[in-house]
């Protein structure tokens, strides 16, 4: 352990495998200092800034906002919380396009700012020393800070680890050409970011703190060194430049010597590495009770009349920035989020800024002349083995597109595809231009979108297995009540009470029904012939209108109604409403041929004769039923029965089901009186439903034919 | 001492089996999409082709020639080779069942590999005694196994070649060993056998 | 005679050698037995799961045996050609084409209910071979997002038509880079 | 006014496939140079002809699939598979030996496998080997040099032999190869061999008029030429340096040992390094990225099997020269190599570090 330090002391720096050099372009934006840029008319939040889960909207359109106020709210770890760049109301929640490499949309809250940027109250911290870690870590948790360096890991995930730490790593390395926000965020506030690394300090407590700094910003590690001059514990690591340092696991192979592992966290080695500018954020919320609202983003390219890094709210959208920096580009817009090595090109100049955005890049075609820009010259790879000398992460880039090319997911998985940090130094050094790295992401994506399918196929696997269960148990337990409802029965018909009679007919009308059901069954098998004319424009007409306003028809001129009531008018009733449970079997009966109707008659006339005859003869064979001609009764009749027969069916082995129906039948029938009840209203709509359908049906058909 | 190995080399390089004396191109060209498969395969195929022609010297010096029945030879030895397949797929299938699995139909046929019956029947014409008769069988085995791996292993990175429609599969695979045999030509004359 | 008897001979070497062999292979198949055949578990779990029954079988694990048992590896729909490829690799056959009288469109769908035109019959809760719908008699039903393997295998039980299968969204975590399809903003 | 949609690196180091074709072209030329000097116009003749059936080969198959002509065509690898069978051919071998090498090399070894990047085999080296093994008289036709030649050999007499097979004095293939003294001549390689086998030592060899001072005349200056070539492309980082750094040791250990052993009856080091095709196979065709090996590693094991093989069969096979046989030997073995030599990913398999390992793949 103290040889590292010792080493590091000496300014012996380890290093990573490859790595390339591409021009720098700092110069554009290095030698300006941060510039404030006015509030913008919008600011597009995004709900989700980071890596994780968006929190839960606290606001609604039309609130007003105070400057810092919390938008959202989450307890989750994963959740970070944003807040109110400046004060203004909210105009919308809607989808927006955010700063995403798909230029897809997600949920954003658009505030209007009111101008007058007025803070909510505010807790000025003046010593932190005397918070307690669990406060510190909740301060940050509260202020919204994720990773600033551009992957946007939550932060307080990130300092509430239990391991004992090692290494504190400030990555300060900002590798990637163009960018200088850290550099110049050094530069003016190091006082500040040392506040944040001593607030890390005390959270993490660290046995050393290393920042690592690459050579070309002599002003900004001029400005740490002082900063840093009195604490024995921080050590400024001057490293060598070379792309891609910045990285999470490449700054720790230099500094400390050491790999992480695959799939490990750097934190299981003992080792937490946090970016300068989210020290700086770090301090701000603890400090001054900031949330995070604003950031350094670089805004460069040499499409800028004035490149510059500008303090940015936010939420502002990128365009605005532009603008302010004098765009000069007419036609071909490119605009790139983050670096030239591993940024983004936007769709639209409407992207707001986000946590994880430090650089605005907007170059000339002539500048970033990349093949991967401006048209496709991609050849063949000759296999030279560039790409694999530059790869950080000692991956074979050439195989890696020859199988990503071909789909081969197994032998991506065994090159270690996902070891790759997308850090395009392969693509950049490619003789052949061949744009490696979107290879690698297309091969990535598809890959986890196949574990989630195969996860997914698990799953469906497991629950249908479940279900397969369950109809099995269930079909037994039927089974069983069945047999001991048939003994029940048999002995109570050998008693010969009246009961045993009503059973008896009962047990008639069941099977009658069946032979009805088999009888319809057949027809239906017959009955594909086409609707006669009359029929058929009655049904169009119906189809049409139905598609307008299908409730209301239906219930009017719907063929089912009429069937309906041709059924009822067939249906004998039976004697006397208080026998409860003959009306229900009749009903039951009368439900099944109705239904069986109301269908047919609308694909053929035929049918309803039919099954008119079938009804017919299905009732006579019930003995007790009579002709009524009380329609408005035996429709209600029918509709209740149909319910319970249902339920009857679903729940027979709950015991408490005949209650259950008796008494909710007589309800019904008590209320069959009321000429409008609600039963009726929601069976004009059930039968309204099946009208639309059917007509729909109907109209398909006819359409079908009439083509044909 | 001297003699054996340059058998030994003189089979595998000089003489070899698939590429030279063009035997065994069945499982050649079966099983050699896979290098995994195509070492499994090896294995299996050693083993047999090495019990294989110590048997049937056996066979052949204990039995038919005592009894007179060298008309027998070929029969004898498809028997003994159907029996030692047998074994080997059982064994494997115990041992390895993706492996099992992976060789599928090629396993058991292994018997009509004429590599296998070329070396028990070249043993004979060569008259080669006990040990040379093992050497040559597992000389000829060891070739094989050579030219099957590096041929799966060639044969894995041109499945994702870009090569024209009609040469898709087993066309550009053919064309690939007759490279390959034109490369062994290399070895011509290496090794001096009377 | 010396015939007859060099022919007895030879009979009975071959006869005794196949014996002796025979005798070998029995004992090593008792020796080196292998029970049952992982075969349709290996298949079943190449399939999508989605239970869809396009294949003409109750569900994957049936379709699975019979593809075991020489079905034809190319009637899986959902599953497409990624898994006959991955089939006829496990299976050392030939890819073929997805059988023409399956969809070829396997774009991952999930169903969704129409609420207010439900009327509650439980019919797709009996069809859904995952139990991925919620509800009960004369309620409105709903499908469980998560749960939906997109089968569509209760859209035509539903007499009111109110079932639909509706593409899964594409958001920024599913998103596949395809840059072609970005839609860029047109500035005049 | 649209928006530029692309995926990053959106910068691009502007290096092209074709420029380093041209490199290695250019490289080769102080061998051509000394191969001119010594043999004639005999292989610049067959460079021509090679080049040109090699770009109508080239056409016709991009045509005949339809793919992107020019890129392709003029992306140079065609005219290096050219040059490089054009250097290797006799210099007075006839004309369709080239032509069909080239046609050979591009249509079968190169474009059947789907093009550059995707052959497996080096394609002029399978065209030599082809060649070789079909046609080994006109293959084995090697004239003695220049100062060596009994009769004078003008531009005007090679392209003559080369196309009718006689001089414009009607001089025949097998007039031209003799020696001074009347002797028909072959290669230092041969010489050596065929000597070894009538039971001369090698010092005796040594004497051999072809040999001159020093490995060969002629033949120790084209191998410097290529030599010279190679060390540019190093210095160009065009190819890499494992494969010609490992070959050449590999076969100067090999001979070393050999002559160690031996004396009489092996040859120097220095006699294999720069005779034959040595310097060319080391720094123009073992390079070969395509048909190559991939990794570091894969690369020195490449060069090494290369050199191992090259002394064996130059030593105890029934071919002189071994450079274009071992190459295709090692093509074969280069993807197996490639499978077993992947470097170790970063956060793989980690043993110097990590006291707390928790991987958890």
């Amino acid at each position: 352990m103290a040889s590292v330090i010792e080493r590091i002391k000496r300014g012996h720096f380890g290093t990573f495998h490859g790595g390339i050099h591409p021009p720098q372009q700092k110069f554009l934006t290095s030698d300006k200092p941060i510039r404030a840029v006015s509030i913008p008319e919008q600011l597009i939040l995004p709900l989700q800034q980071h890596i994780g889960i968006p929190a839960e909207l606290q606001v609604k359109v039309g609130d007003k906002v105070l400057k810092g106020q919390i938008l959202t709210h989450s307890v989750h770890p994963m959740a970070v919380p944003i807040h109110a760049p400046t004060s203004g109301t909210i105009t919308a929640i809607k989808n927006a396009v955010i700063a995403h490499p798909s230029g897809l949309s997600e949920l954003c809250l658009f505030i209007t700012p009111d101008g007058e940027d007025k803070w909510r109250p505010r807790h000025i911290c003046t010593d932190f020393n005397q918070l307690s870690n669990n406060q510190l870590i909740e301060k940050i948790s509260a202020s919204g800070i994720a990773g600033m360096g551009g992957a946007g890991f939550p932060t307080q995930v990130k300092v509430s680890t239990r391991e004992d730490i090692q290494y504190l790593i400030i990555n300060a390395a900002e590798c990637e050409p163009y960018i200088t926000a850290d550099d110049l965020l050094i530069r003016e506030h190091s006082p500040s970011i040392l506040d944040g690394i001593n607030i890390l300090d005390n959270i993490l407590s660290p046995k050393h703190i290393l920042i690592g700094i690459e050579d070309n910003k002599p002003e900004a590690i001029k400005a740490l060194q002082q900063a840093t001059a009195e604490n024995e514990k921080i050590n400024v690591c001057v490293l060598p430049t070379k792309y891609p340092t910045g990285g999470e696991k490449q700054l720790i192979q230099i500094l400390t010597g050491q790999e992480v592992p695959a799939g490990v966290l750097p934190s299981s080695l003992g080792i937490v590495m946090q970016n300068i500018a989210t020290c700086f954020a770090i301090a701000d919320a603890v400090i001054n009770d900031i949330p995070l609202i604003k950031r350094v983003v670089t805004v460069s390219g040499q499409a800028l009349e004035k490149p510059q890094n500008v303090w940015s709210l936010l939420g502002t959208p990128v365009g605005f920035l532009l603008a302010q920096c004098g765009y000069l580009n007419k036609d071909k817009k490119h605009i790139i989020m983050g670096g030239p090595m591993m940024g983004y090109s936007l769709p639209t100049d409407q992207v707001p800024v986000v946590k994880t955005t430090n650089c605005i890049l907007a170059p000339t075609e002539k500048e970033i002349s990349s093949p991967y820009s401006t048209g496709s010259k991609e050849v063949e790879c000759i296999r030279c083995g560039q790409c694999s000398d530059v790869c950080p992460s000692q991956l074979l880039p050439q195989e890696l597109q020859w199988s990503a090319k071909a789909k081969d997911q197994q032998q991506l998985a065994i090159l270690n595809l996902f070891d790759c940090i997308e850090c395009g130094a392969c693509a950049y050094v490619c003789p052949s231009q061949i744009p490696l790295v979107h290879y690698y992401r297309i091969a990535k994506s598809e890959i986890r979108q196949q574990k989630q399918l195969d996860i997914k196929a698990e799953h469906a696997k497991v629950r249908f297995e479940a279900r397969k269960e369950r109809l099995a148990r269930d079909k037994i337990a039927r089974e069983e009540k069945h047999k001991a409802a048939a003994d029940a029965r048999k002995a109570r018909m050998n008693s010969g009470s009246t009961a045993g009679n009503n059973e008896k007919s009962a047990v008639a009308a069941a099977l009658a029904r069946v032979r009805a059901k088999k009888a319809g069954q057949v027809e239906s098998a017959k009955s594909a012939v086409p609707a006669t004319p009359e029929n058929g424009q009655k049904s169009q007409v119906a189809a049409a209108i139905a598609r307008a306003k299908a409730k209301k028809i239906a219930a009017k001129t719907n063929p089912a109604t009429e069937a309906t009531s041709t059924v009822n008018n067939v249906t004998s009733k039976t004697e006397s409403p208080t026998d409860d449970k003959k009306a229900k079997i009749a009903a039951a009966v009368a439900k099944a041929k109705a239904k069986k109707l109301a269908e047919k008659s609308l694909t053929s006339i035929e049918n309803i004769s039919i099954v008119k005859k079938e009804v017919n003869e299905a009732l006579s064979s019930d003995a007790e039923t009579k002709k009524s001609a009380d329609d408005k009764k035996t429709k209600i009749a029918a509709a209740v029965a149909k319910a319970k027969a249902k339920k009857l069916a679903s729940q027979k082995e709950k015991s408490i089901t005949s209650v259950e129906n008796s008494s909710a039948s007589n309800k019904v029938i008590i209320t069959e009186t009321e000429a409008k009840n609600p039963a009726d209203v929601k069976k004009a709509k059930i039968a309204a439903a099946v009208a639309k359908a059917k007509a729909k049906k109907i109209a398909s058909q006819q359409e079908k034919s009439e083509s044909t | 001492m001297t003699d054996y190995l340059l058998l030994l080399v003189g089979t595998v390089l000089v003489n070899n089996f698939v590429l030279v004396k063009f035997l065994g191109l069945c499982p050649f060209m079966g099983v050699s999409s896979r290098t995994e498969t195509a070492i499994g395969m090896s294995f299996a195929t050693t083993f047999v082709m090495t019990v294989a022609s110590l048997l049937s010297y056996i066979v052949t010096t204990y039995i038919l020639v005592p009894l007179g029945l060298e008309y027998l030879t070929t029969m004898m030895f498809i028997l003994v080779i159907a029996v030692v397949v047998q074994f080997t797929e059982m064994v494997v299938h115990k041992t390895s069942a993706n492996l099992y699995r992976l060789l599928g139909i090629f396993l058991p046929l292994i018997t009509t590999n004429c590599a296998v019956l070329g070396v028990a029947l070249l043993n004979i014409y060569e008259q080669h005694n006990f040990l040379e008769s093992i050497v040559y069988g597992f000389g000829a085995a060891v070739g094989f196994s050579l030219v099957l791996i590096m041929f799966s292993a060639m044969r894995e990175k041109l499945a994702n070649a870009d090569v024209p429609k009609p040469f898709k599969g087993s066309a550009i695979a053919m064309i690939t060993a007759g490279l390959m045999s034109l490369a062994f030509m290399g070895f011509t004359g290496l090794v001096k056998l009377s | 005679m010396s015939v007859i008897i060099s022919t007895l001979i030879a009979i009975l070497v071959l006869g005794s050698m196949a014996l002796v062999f025979g005798a070998i292979l029995g004992f090593a198949s008792v020796k080196f037995h292998v029970e049952g055949d992982p075969l349709a578990e290996q298949l079943d779990a190449l399939l999508p799961q989605t239970q869809c029954g396009q294949c003409g079988y109750p569900g994957c694990k049936p379709y699975a045996e019979a593809v075991a048992n020489g079905e034809a590896i190319n009637k899986c729909a959902p599953g497409g050609e990624d898994t006959i490829k991955k089939i006829a690799d496990l299976l050392g056959v030939e890819v073929q084409p997805l059988d023409e009288n399956h969809e070829a469109d396997n774009t991952p769908k999930v169903a969704f209910i129409i609420e207010e035109d439900c009327i509650g019959c439980t019919k797709c809760i009996q069809a859904c071979p995952v139990d991925a719908i919620l509800g009960t008699t004369k309620q409105m039903h709903t499908i469980i997002a998560d749960e939906c393997t997109g089968c569509d295998l209760c859209v035509d039980p539903c007499p009111v038509d109110c079932i639909v299968m509706i593409p899964i969204a594409q958001t920024p975590q599913n998103w596949q880079w395809d840059l072609n399809n970005i839609p860029v903003v047109q500035l005049d | 006014m649209a928006f530029w949609i692309a995926s990053s690196p959106h910068n691009h180091m502007q290096s092209e496939t074709s420029a380093i074709m041209r490199l290695v072209i250019y490289a080769a030329l102080p061998g051509i140079l000394a191969q001119w000097y010594f043999f004639g116009w005999g292989n610049l003749i067959h460079i021509s002809l090679a080049i040109i059936t090699a770009l109508v080969a080239e056409f016709t198959v991009l045509s005949l699939r339809e793919k992107k002509i020019t890129p392709q065509l003029f992306d140079g690898s065609a005219i290096l598979t050219a040059v490089l069978i054009g250097i290797s051919l006799p210099a007075i071998a006839p004309w369709w030996i080239s032509v069909i090498g080239a046609a050979f090399a591009i249509i079968i070894v190169k474009q059947l496998y789907g093009g550059l990047g995707h052959n497996p085999f080096n394609p002029a080296m399978a065209a030599y080997v082809m060649l070789l093994i079909s046609f080994p008289l006109q293959m084995t036709s090697w004239q003695p040099p220049l100062e060596l030649m009994a009769l004078p050999l003008s531009f005007l007499d090679t392209l003559s032999v080369i196309i009718s097979g006689f001089t414009i004095d009607g001089y025949s293939v097998e007039q031209l190869r003799m020696h001074v003294d009347g002797f028909t001549m072959a290669t230092p390689l041969d010489t050596v061999k065929t000597n070894l086998t009538l039971g001369l030592t090698v010092n005796e060899s040594m004497e051999n008029p072809v040999i001159g001072n020093n490995f060969g005349i002629g033949w120790e200056w084209i191998n410097a030429g290529f030599l010279l070539g190679g060390l540019f492309l190093l210095a160009k980082k065009a190819i890499n340096w494992a494969t010609p750094f490992s070959f050449l040791t590999s076969l100067f250990v090999c001979s070393l040992v050999a002559f160690l052993l031996s004396q009489d009856s092996n040859a120097s080091t220095m006699f294999h390094w720069f005779n034959g095709a040595c310097m060319l196979g080391a720094f123009f065709i073992l390079t070969d990225p395509v048909s190559g090996a991939t990794s570091i590693k894969g690369r020195l094991i490449f060069g090494a099997l290369a050199g191992f093989l090259v002394f064996i069969i130059r030593k105890y096979g029934g071919y002189p020269d071994a450079v274009a046989f071992s190459v295709l030997l090692c093509n074969m073995a280069a993807p197996l190599i490639d499978q077993y030599t992947r470097p170790r990913t970063y956060g793989h398999n980690i043993t110097n570090n990590a006291p707390k390992n928790t991987g958890n793949e």
